[in-house]
This record gives C-alpha cells, sequence and structure tokens, in this order.
C-alpha cells in the first residue's frame, strides 16, 4: 500500500465517523460533501477514475441538491406545528 | 498493515449503523444509510486492487500494462448508481413520513405507529 | 425502547457482527495481492477482443451488459415510485389549500444578478462537458451515467442560478420522460440488435473500428448514449420533482 | 513515489484535513465556505495525482470536480440563504 492511499484510507474512516456523528442534518450534509470528496480522491488512489468520477457526481452534485431539498420541504411542512 | 483497507471498511459499515440506530432524523438516517453503502466501494476497490498496477484505461498506456480488475470497478459504478437512487426514493419517502405522521423522528413515527 | 438500551444492543450486535465481518475478510488475499482471474483476463483481452481503450466501460456495457440493464432499470423504477410519491403529496397539498400561509416566506429571493450570470454562463459548458463524457465513454473514464447526471445538472443549474419558471419553461417534461423511457428502451433495442445479427442479447453485433477512436468498439457507444439520455431524464425528473415540492401551493411565482 | 504525489499528499493534510475540520466545528456557513474550498483543492489534488501516476488523460476528473462542486454549492446557498 502506498502513503498516499494509507493516509487517505485513515481520513475515510475519520470523515465517516464525523459523517455519523454530526446530528443537524443541514451541517451533517456538509460533512457528507467532504467525505464524498475524500472517497473520490481515495477511489483515484486505488486507480479506479471511473468509480471516482461517479462518486463526484452523485457526492457533491446529486446526493447534497436532494439533502437540500428535502430539508427545504420538511421545514415547510413542520412550520405549522410552531 | 496492509489489511487497512478492510479494516476501514468494516469501521465505515459499523460506524454508519451506529448512525442509523441512534438517528432521530430520518435524513440523517439516510445520510448515515449512504456512509454504510460507502464500506462497500471500499472493500470492492480493495480487493481488486493490484499493486503497482494501472488504472484499467488503455487510452494512454501500452495494452500489455497490468491493470487493477475492471470487473469490481464495473460493480462498484452500479453500486454508486444504486445508492443515488436508493436515496432518491428514501427521501421521498421520508417527506411522507413528515406528510403522514408530522415527524421525521423514527421513534416518534413508531410510538405512533403504537 | 429507550435510547439507552438500544446502544447496549447495537453494541452486542455490532460486536458479534464485527467479528464475523472481520473473520470473513480473514480469507481474503492482503491488499495489493489480486489474483481474481477475471480482471486479468479482462485486462489482456479487452484490447483485441473489442477495442475499447476502457476496461470498465466494456465490462460495464458489453461483457456484463445484462447487469447493467438491470441497474438502468433500478433506476427507473426508482425514479417512478419518487415521481408516484412526490405526486400524491402534491395533490394532499393543494387539496388543503393553504395559499394564505406564509406567503412572505414562500416569496423565493430571486439569485443575485452576478449569479445568474454565472449560472447561465456555466450552462453551455455543463451541456459540452455532459455531451463529451457520454461519447467518450469508450475511451476515456466516464459514460453514460457521469456524463447523464452533469447533462442534468445543467438543466437544474437553470433553476438554481435562475428562476423558477425559467426551469419550466427550459424542462418540457413530456420531453424528459421521453428521453428517460427512450433511453431505457434504446438499451433494450441495442440488446436486441445482437439478436438480429444471430447471436445472443447484448452481442457486440457491430464493426468494432479503430481503438481509442470516436466510432470503435462496437454498441458500446450506442449503450453509453442510450444510458446518459435515461440518467439525464430520470435526474431532471427528479429533482424537480423536489423543486416542484417547493413551490406546491405557490403564490404569484409563475 | 514522486514529488506529484508528495504534494498531493501534502496538500491532503493541509487543506482538506482543516477544511473537514471546520465542516465539523463551524456554523453552517463557515462550513458550506469549507466544503468549496476543499472542492477546489480536491480539484488540484487530482490535478497533482494525474501527473504523478503520469496519467495525464485523467485531469478531466478535475475538470469535472471544479465544475460540480460549483452547481452543488449553488443548491446550499439557496438553500441557507433562506433557512439561516
Amino acid at each position: 500500500m502506498t502513503v498516499l492511499q494509507g493516509v487517505l484510507l485513515v481520513l475515510v474512516a475519520l470523515g465517516g465517523t464525523a459523517v455519523v456523528l454530526v446530528r443537524d442534518p443541514l451541517r451533517q450534509s456538509i460533512v457528507a460533501g467532504v467525505f464524498g470528496l475524500l472517497l473520490g480522491l481515495l477511489f483515484f488512489a486505488f486507480q479506479a477514475p471511473d468509480v471516482a468520477l461517479s462518486q463526484i457526481v452523485v457526492g457533491s452534485l446529486a446526493l447534497p441538491s436532494m439533502i437540500v431539498l428535502t430539508l427545504a420541504k420538511l421545514a415547510r411542512l413542520q412550520r405549522p406545528d410552531e | 498493515m496492509s489489511f487497512l483497507p478492510y479494516a476501514v471498511a468494516a469501521w465505515l459499515f459499523l460506524v454508519g449503523l451506529y448512525g442509523i440506530v441512534t438517528s432521530r432524523h430520518l435524513v440523517h438516517l439516510i445520510v448515515c444509510l449512504t456512509v454504510v453503502q460507502s464500506s462497500s466501494y471500499v472493500l470492492l476497490l480493495a480487493i481488486g486492487y493490484l499493486a503497482g498496477a494501472q488504472a484499467p484505461v488503455f487510452a494512454d498506456i501500452p495494452p500489455d500494462t497490468p491493470i487493477v480488475d475492471p470487473v469490481v470497478q464495473a460493480l462498484t459504478l452500479t453500486d454508486v448508481v444504486v445508492e443515488a437512487t436508493v436515496s432518491a426514493l428514501l427521501f421521498g419517502l421520508a417527506l411522507q413520513a413528515q406528510k403522514r405522521f408530522g415527524t421525521v423522528n423514527p421513534d416518534e413515527i413508531a410510538a405512533m405507529k403504537g | 425502547m429507550t435510547m439507552r438500551s438500544r446502544r447496549v444492543l447495537f453494541l452486542v450486535a455490532a460486536a458479534i457482527f464485527g467479528f464475523l465481518f472481520v473473520w470473513g475478510l480473514s480469507g481474503l488475499p492482503s491488499f495489493g495481492d489480486y489474483r481474481g482471474p477475471y480482471g486479468i483476463v479482462l485486462g489482456q483481452i479487452v484490447m483485441s477482443e473489442r477495442h475499447t481503450t476502457e476496461a470498465v466501460g466494456a465490462t460495464t456495457f458489453d461483457y456484463r451488459g445484462f447487469d447493467t440493464m438491470g441497474e438502468e432499470y433500478i433506476l427507473f423504477a426508482a425514479v417512478m415510485g419518487l415521481v408516484i410519491l412526490l405526486r400524491e403529496l402534491r395533490g394532499e397539498r393543494t387539496e388543503e389549500e393553504e395559499e394564505e400561509e406564509y406567503p412572505v416566506h414562500r416569496r423565493r429571493r430571486e439569485a443575485s444578478d452576478a449569479l445568474r450570470v454565472l449560472g447561465l454562463a456555466l450552462v453551455g459548458p455543463l451541456v459540452v462537458l455532459g455531451i463529451y463524457i457520454v461519447v467518450h465513454g469508450h475511451i476515456t473514464p466516464g459514460g453514460g451515467f457521469q456524463g447523464g447526471v452533469i447533462l442534468a445538472a445543467a438543466l437544474i443549474l437553470v433553476s438554481l442560478a435562475g428562476r423558477y419558471p425559467a426551469m419550466r419553461r427550459v424542462r418540457p417534461i413530456p420531453l424528459v420522460e421521453l428521453a428517460d423511457a427512450g433511453g431505457a428502451a434504446g438499451f433494450v433495442l441495442v440488446g436486441l440488435g445482437g439478436l438480429i445479427a444471430g447471436s445472443e442479447f447484448l452481442y457486440n453485433f457491430l464493426p468494432l473500428g479503430e481503438p481509442g477512436t470516436l466510432l470503435s468498439s462496437g454498441m458500446i457507444p450506442l449503450l453509453n448514449i442510450s444510458v446518459g439520455l435515461e440518467v439525464a431524464g430520470a435526474f431532471v425528473l427528479l429533482i424537480s420533482e423536489f423543486l416542484d415540492q417547493q413551490f406546491i401551493s405557490g403564490l404569484g411565482e409563475e | 513515489m514522486n514529488a506529484w504525489v508528495l504534494a498531493a499528499i501534502v496538500l491532503v493534510l493541509g487543506g482538506i484535513v482543516p477544511c473537514l475540520l471546520v465542516s465539523l466545528r463551524g456554523s453552517a456557513m463557515e462550513g458550506l465556505v469549507a466544503l468549496e474550498l476543499g472542492g477546489v483543492i480536491s480539484a488540484l489534488v487530482f490535478l497533482l495525482l494525474a501527473e504523478g501516476f503520469q496519467r495525464q488523460s485523467f485531469v478531466d476528473l478535475a475538470l469535472m470536480l471544479a465544475v460540480l462542486s460549483f452547481v452543488g454549492a449553488l443548491a446550499f446557498v439557496r438553500y441557507v440563504e433562506r433557512e439561516i
């Protein structure tokens, strides 16, 4: 294993833990974005550019926009209760 | 050290599962599920990795270069796509849960069902 | 169940699972010491047999083409499910007639001019980039899925940088649905071509061409394009369903 | 390992790790800025790695990341500006 892979693996493990431990969904989705970047870099270090590309596409665009739109709608649905 | 990738895969799975079990918000739960799923990418790619081999794209390397396994990479690609679609569906279900039960806290939803 | 007892239960289960997981993985060859035969064989034959410089693309769309078809239909079915779920939600919302509530909140602030110009200026390059990634799927990393999401992003950008009504104008839903369904059908039709050519389903029946050029690898570029269409359609549909949710009982926006 | 890969490691440790920490500790807005910076730095790391692996055709990834992280950030910004 190269040093690069080792460093990125440790960071991915830490990043995944961080994503789980942040409780507020909006801030969690931001941490999840950084985690997605780390995953993309790890896949590239594993010599898998295709998978890295998919991860970039999903992690930095598809997931964040879905999370944000869901949170916006949830906030709107929840407002009457307050 | 050479088992570190597998250890990371196991750790991501467990920590993601911990997040799901203790989650108090459906959106949080879905993001934790993506962490669990990322464990499977790490595991698959780690299995297919060959030390010193090149990425499986011959555009700029000679055809007889050793490459890492393209099969697991194709599997992982499928995995990533499925993750995106599953999360999309789950976000839709989270909206429905808010609509039907007035909450996105899994505990409260369970309590309402009695 | 209380949070505390749940944690304890999880820890017990996780310990057992972790043990089994590690036990199962201990049979794997150590990292970097790959010994699987398929990958090695594929690495040796993909250039001579399929004239494709992208071994992953060849695996996804040719050697494992049937699996990819299943994957495409997972995407298709999931988006259908989401559309049905959210359309039901929409029906409920309008019945409740909440028009008078929160007009201030609903009046969405417009994007600043700088943001709008930058966003709209990026739409063209994004479309070009998406098409590039789709049609070069058999030469360089990328392919139908990644390119399709970028194409969808170009349309979504219109709504993020501009205004929602503008988004509605540039995404004629029937056309998007047609792209989604047509892409999904295209995959099967290309697969049937193999049958017509007198071989099995998804047999690579087209001339293979010169490796590394745009018109090579037989049917793989065609499959990439159909997947690209499907994914682009699916993601536009998906995101616009979520976007529509924001404006369900919207006032005066349109 | 060559100088390019070494530079990439340094950039990951010195650039993306602080972004991760800020996204954890800071407010949502600070986290968003950290995510954006992380996207830019990751694009640079992709460039360095493509050079370090001697596979220049992989610079596509950096290009994609640069463009997509902007679009993704826009989604966040449009939400955050209304909710916070």
